[in-house]
């Protein structure tokens, strides 16, 4: 059985949020939507200050507290391990949002438009023969596919207003035996993905080989995202560089 | 002792007569419905997006706000309604007879306007009420508010004042008027013979004793929707589920109060009668009021004085920051409407206006209270070094919130044009007719 | 006769409740994949089992006398 | 296809010369490219492949033949076929005579190819016969003297002048002549989602480095009576001319700045595209040029000091 994990190494993460940008368009996801998170974090005073960077994706919890309170069985876990929300089942209560302690939800509060990202007109005829007709960043066909043994409407999750979203791995590219694709565009490889259960597979040695972490490991939810290097962020570090929609 | 021939005049307790105050109360009632509609009708267009409502988190808002706030607001309020009802039934006390019908209409009532606040409150209502009768998960602590609150408690408070109700529908239905028809509903067959008393006492006594633990449970489960949540620091812990009670019976009782004394005015010969249960219910406020301060006291004195790191943000955002205005209003309206209770239990006389006044502040104290428990934890909560969010309800939740309220008391104010308040006393006597 | 129905619907009232809780989500499942009741509607038939269990007390109260 | 490599690729020729011996060379990669990133001309061959417009009359490889002086050459690339990086430069190492090929670029103790002097033709467009009007070659301080020296002749003053040195100096800087109440340097500095001013319209970067924004320290930032967030007016100060420019943005607080120094991204408010308005203004909308600010050796460009005042402004 498939066990699938994510490592972090914030000895490597130059903080660049490529990944954050790859996630956009790879899951199109509507403005102000992070699945894939950079914290820019500044620390102590000056002349004494430090940066440092935590990617934050779903932490894809074994105890998910998401999956514990959802009334209706819209956020579920996979046998391998992926934390999923079936956006034809989700009721839009929120429950998950409120319970999940690292803030990777997002609802989608109004119709997500399909020109988000109004730059050029991908309509246009001549456009399509050099795009093969693809239109980033809004529609990756394989979003609409049903996902997995419980064939369930799960990749993507910007398409409908009400429902929540959140990383899914991109269960979409997981489920073809891709990487997911923040961890396929970042260029220092600070993000490995794989299956754990497999003791050969890079996740597996890099995760026996170095000592990691977890992200707010008192509360419980026993993540699938293990973190290399750097250490637990606190309260004494302040985020800078916030990214934010545009109107 | 009213003959036969005066009944075929004039309804009891004003019932079946329009007068001009209450058609201005029901036009306002609907003016402020209305406007809830259309403000709601925006929101179901344009979506939640068109609240204040915004991500925790990178968005810095609170995904539940008012809305939530309304719902735990008003299903606590329902509870003391029909624990009072049973109050008076199982332990036969005479004096707050009069109130039980206004106490179950404010449960009914009360309860219908919570539920709507929920549907109102999701992403996709039409597929709430179906997904939660085909999948719902008895883990997520909702699972209490849509069936044991939802249908239970709605079913069980409509059934008591339904049977409650059969001996005055009798009576009623011996009166011509136009809503003889519906007088001989609800009696439906009811002739005041012995044995039918003593099957309906047997049948209420039976229901009160099932619907206090039903009560006691779905309510502690609508506290453990927030005290179970390990992730939001000022959420989880034991203490919810009693919080959430004490706070339901103060704010409950205090409804019941100002409910009383509306229609003692709406009434007024006739509506004396509840005067009766004012010194009751002015000593379980009080009794709850003084449990709802102990609780808050306690909440104040753990912040102050062992807070967790994570906790010390809400701490500060609520004692000194900028919840600071609503936490000392809330603990500041507490304390007057406590000072004057005190005062009224210290002189045994409960006139209705100090009482009144006092059951308002405790009811707008206990929302405050729910606002304080809902809103700050996803705010300042966040356990990631998130920036500090900011939530306050915009006008189209306000209006909703509003309209949900004006729904509530449209429901109340037609009832008591269509069937007495107040139930009648002994000396009337059910007609053989009827 | 009315006794018996009453009490036949509270008996029956809990068990379609305790059926339906059971059963509304598997609660012996080794995995969280697997959150839909153990059939469709489960949670209807605990709603059901609660109404027939409040509606007892209507037919106790309603139903004509025999005797 | 992406990221490119940074210097682990080949990369030429590049022409390597005294100015008098004329001499090519190539760069040979060091080590293999790191994770995940190749050279340019591997993602543009890969990039022509995909979009059909490598192979034949007028694709990539034609290109590569022309700008290589292959073309009708027993050396041209074939027009059907994909060649590695490493054939191109063997081939065009070839073409040059060298025998060996490539080889003779990849041996350390050679590397560099000489062809012979240099016909100054081949490399000035203007030159003249004699090269350069008979003129000796001068070195780059030496241009920048008889610069000095003629706008001394013209009656320059000396803000002007003074920076067109050939030995670089220290002096005061120019800004530090502006009043006390100009508290505060300004310096523009590169965010790493953006590129230049050419980037700031995409939504997606724009979202990620949402516009334009004054880093200041907490301490002078309470002191003014500003919160994060907050807009502020950024007023420069010319010492020279007196002249000021000012311009307002949002605040942003932020520890590890100098608390005498105040920063802002270049990214924003240059450009022209419908997709950049909004995101604010640029740092470079209130640097000086003109005398004392533009300098070629003692750097004064980009340096100005300014003062930041609550609210919008005028």
């Amino acid at each position: 059985m498939v066990k699938y994990a994510m490592a972090v190494d914030l000895d490597r993460c130059q903080g660049c949020r490529a990944c954050m940008e790859s996630c956009k368009v790879e899951n199109n996801t509507v403005q102000g939507n992070f699945w894939m998170y950079v914290f820019r974090f500044e620390e102590g005073t000056y002349p004494n200050t430090e940066m440092s960077f935590l990617p934050r994706p779903c932490q894809h919890c074994d105890n998910a507290p998401c999956v514990k309170v959802c009334p209706v069985g819209a956020r579920y876990k996979r046998e391998d391990g992926i934390v999923l929300t079936d956006t034809d089942r989700c009721i839009g209560c929120r429950y998950c949002e409120v319970a999940c302690p690292y803030g990777v939800n997002y609802f989608n509060w109004v119709e997500p438009k399909k020109a988000q990202y109004p730059v050029v007109n991908w309509e246009d005829e001549d456009l399509a023969t050099v795009t093969s007709g693809a239109v980033p960043p809004y529609r990756n066909p394989d979003l609409d596919e049903l996902q997995g043994p419980e064939q369930r409407h799960t990749a993507g999750g910007g398409h409908a207003k009400g429902v929540m979203e959140k990383c899914t791995f991109c269960v979409h590219r997981v489920d073809k035996g891709l990487d997911p694709a923040c961890v396929a565009t970042c260029p220092t490889n600070a993000l490995i993905f794989g299956d754990t259960e497999d003791p050969d597979t890079p996740i597996s040695r890099y995760l026996a080989e170095k000592r990691t972490w977890d992200l707010l490991e008192d509360a419980g939810t026993e993540p699938r995202v293990h973190y290399v290097g750097g250490s637990p962020p606190t309260h004494a570090r302040v985020e800078i560089e916030r990214p934010k929609a545009r109107a | 002792m009213t003959s036969h021939d005066t009944r075929t005049r004039q309804l009891p307790q004003g019932v079946g007569r329009l007068t001009g105050p209450w058609w201005a109360f029901i036009a306002i009632a609907s003016a402020v419905l209305l406007f809830g509609v259309y403000a709601y009708w925006r929101q179901a267009s344009g979506g939640l997006g068109e609240t204040a409502l915004a991500d925790t988190g990178t968005m810095g808002g609170a995904t539940w706000g008012l809305y939530v706030v309304m719902v735990e607001y008003f299903i606590g309020v329902s509870f003391a309604g029909v624990a009072i009802a049973a109050l008076a039934r199982v332990f036969h006390i005479a004096d707050l007879k009069p109130v039980t019908r206004i106490a179950e209409l404010l449960t009914v009532g009360s309860l219908l306007v919570g539920l709507a606040a929920v549907l109102i409150d999701l992403g996709h209502p039409a597929r709430g009420l179906w997904h939660l009768l085909l999948y719902a998960r008895p883990q997520s602590a909702f699972f209490a508010t849509f069936t044991l609150v939802g249908v239970g408690l709605l079913l069980a408070s409509l059934v008591y004042l339904f049977l409650g109700g059969r001996r005055d529908a009798a009576i009623m239905a011996t009166y011509e008027s136009r809503l003889n028809w519906y007088h001989r509903w609800w009696a439906s067959g009811y002739t005041d013979t012995g044995p039918e008393r003593e099957r309906h006492m047997r049948a209420m006594f039976w229901l009160s004793i099932g619907i206090v633990p039903l009560l006691v449970v779905s309510l502690s489960t609508e506290g453990l929707v927030f005290g179970l949540q390990v992730g939001r620091p000022g959420w989880f812990g034991s203490m919810q589920a009693p919080d959430f009670l004490v706070l339901a019976a103060a704010s409950g009782v205090a409804n019941l109060i100002v409910l009383a004394a509306m229609v003692r005015r709406a009434l007024g010969k006739a509506g004396e009668a509840v005067e009766s249960a004012f010194p009751w219910l002015g000593r379980i406020l009080l009794a709850a009021a003084l449990a709802g301060l102990y609780f808050m006291v306690v909440e104040m004195v753990s912040l102050l004085y062992a807070t967790p790191a994570d906790e010390r943000l809400i701490a500060e955002a609520l004692l000194t920051g900028v919840y600071a205005p609503i936490t000392w209003l809330s603990f500041g309206l507490m304390l007057i409407g406590l000072a004057i209770l005190t005062r009224l239990a210290a002189k045994r006389a409960w006139h209705v206006g100090p009482l009144v006044l006092a059951s308002v502040l405790v009811s707008i104290s206990a929302f405050a209270e729910r606002y304080l428990t809902v809103v700050p934890s996803q705010t300042h909560g966040m356990l990631l070094p998130y920036e500090i969010g900011a939530y306050f309800p915009n006008w189209l939740e306000i209006a909703v919130g509003a309209g949900l309220f004006a729904l509530g008391a449209l429901l109340i104010g037609l009832f008591i044009k269509v069937f007495p308040a107040i139930p009648m006393t002994d000396e009337e006597e059910v007609s053989a007719h009827a | 006769m009315r006794r018996t129905l009453t009490l036949a619907m509270v008996v029956v009232g809990i068990a379609l409740a305790a059926v339906g809780y059971v059963s509304s989500a598997g609660w012996s499942a080794q995995t969280l994949a697997d959150a839909d009741p153990a059939f469709v509607a489960a949670p209807l038939l605990f709603v059901v089992g609660v109404v027939l269990m409040v509606g007892a007390a209507v037919v106790y109260e309603l139903l004509p006398d025999r005797e | 296809m992406l990221p490119a490599a940074t210097i682990e690729k080949y990369e030429g020729p590049i022409s390597a010369t005294d100015q008098y011996i004329d001499a090519v060379t190539l760069r040979i990669p060091p080590m293999e490219p790191l994770f995940e990133s190749r050279g340019e001309i591997d993602i543009y061959m890969d990039l022509c492949e995909r979009i059909g417009t490598l192979f034949g009359d007028g694709g990539y490889l034609s290109v590569v033949n022309n700008e290589l002086k292959l073309t009708d050459t027993e050396f041209a690339l074939p027009l059907d076929e994909k060649p590695t990086v490493r054939g191109i430069f063997d081939q065009w190492a070839r073409a040059q005579g060298i025998e060996e090929g490539i080889e003779y670029f990849e041996d350390p103790s050679r590397g560099v190819f000489v062809k012979g002097p240099m016909k100054p033709t081949k490399v000035y467009g203007y030159a003249f016969d004699p090269p350069f009007g008979g003129a000796l070659h001068r070195l780059y301080g030496e241009s920048l003297l008889d610069v000095q020296r003629q706008m001394i002749d013209k009656g320059a003053e000396e803000a002007y002048y003074q920076d067109y040195t050939p030995f670089p100096t220290w002096r005061t800087p120019t800004m530090d002549g502006s009043p006390d109440d100009y508290e505060f340097y300004l310096i523009s500095y590169h965010q790493i989602e953006h590129k230049q001013a050419r980037t700031s319209f995409i939504p997606l970067l724009a979202e990620l480095a949402p516009g334009a924004r004054l880093d200041i320290h907490p301490e002078p930032a309470q002191r003014l009576g500003i919160s994060d967030g907050d807009t502020v007016t950024v007023e420069s100060h010319n010492a020279v001319t007196g002249e000021t420019r000012s311009l307002q943005t949002t605040v942003a607080l932020c520890e590890a700045i100098r608390p005498d120094t105040v920063a802002m991204p270049h990214h924003f408010g240059m450009w022209t595209h419908p997709q950049n308005k909004g995101q604010g203004a640029s740092a470079n909308e209130i640097y000086f040029t003109g005398k004392g600010y533009t300098a070629n050796t003692a750097d004064q460009s980009f340096h100005v000091k300014v003062k930041v005042t609550k609210g919008g402004g005028a």
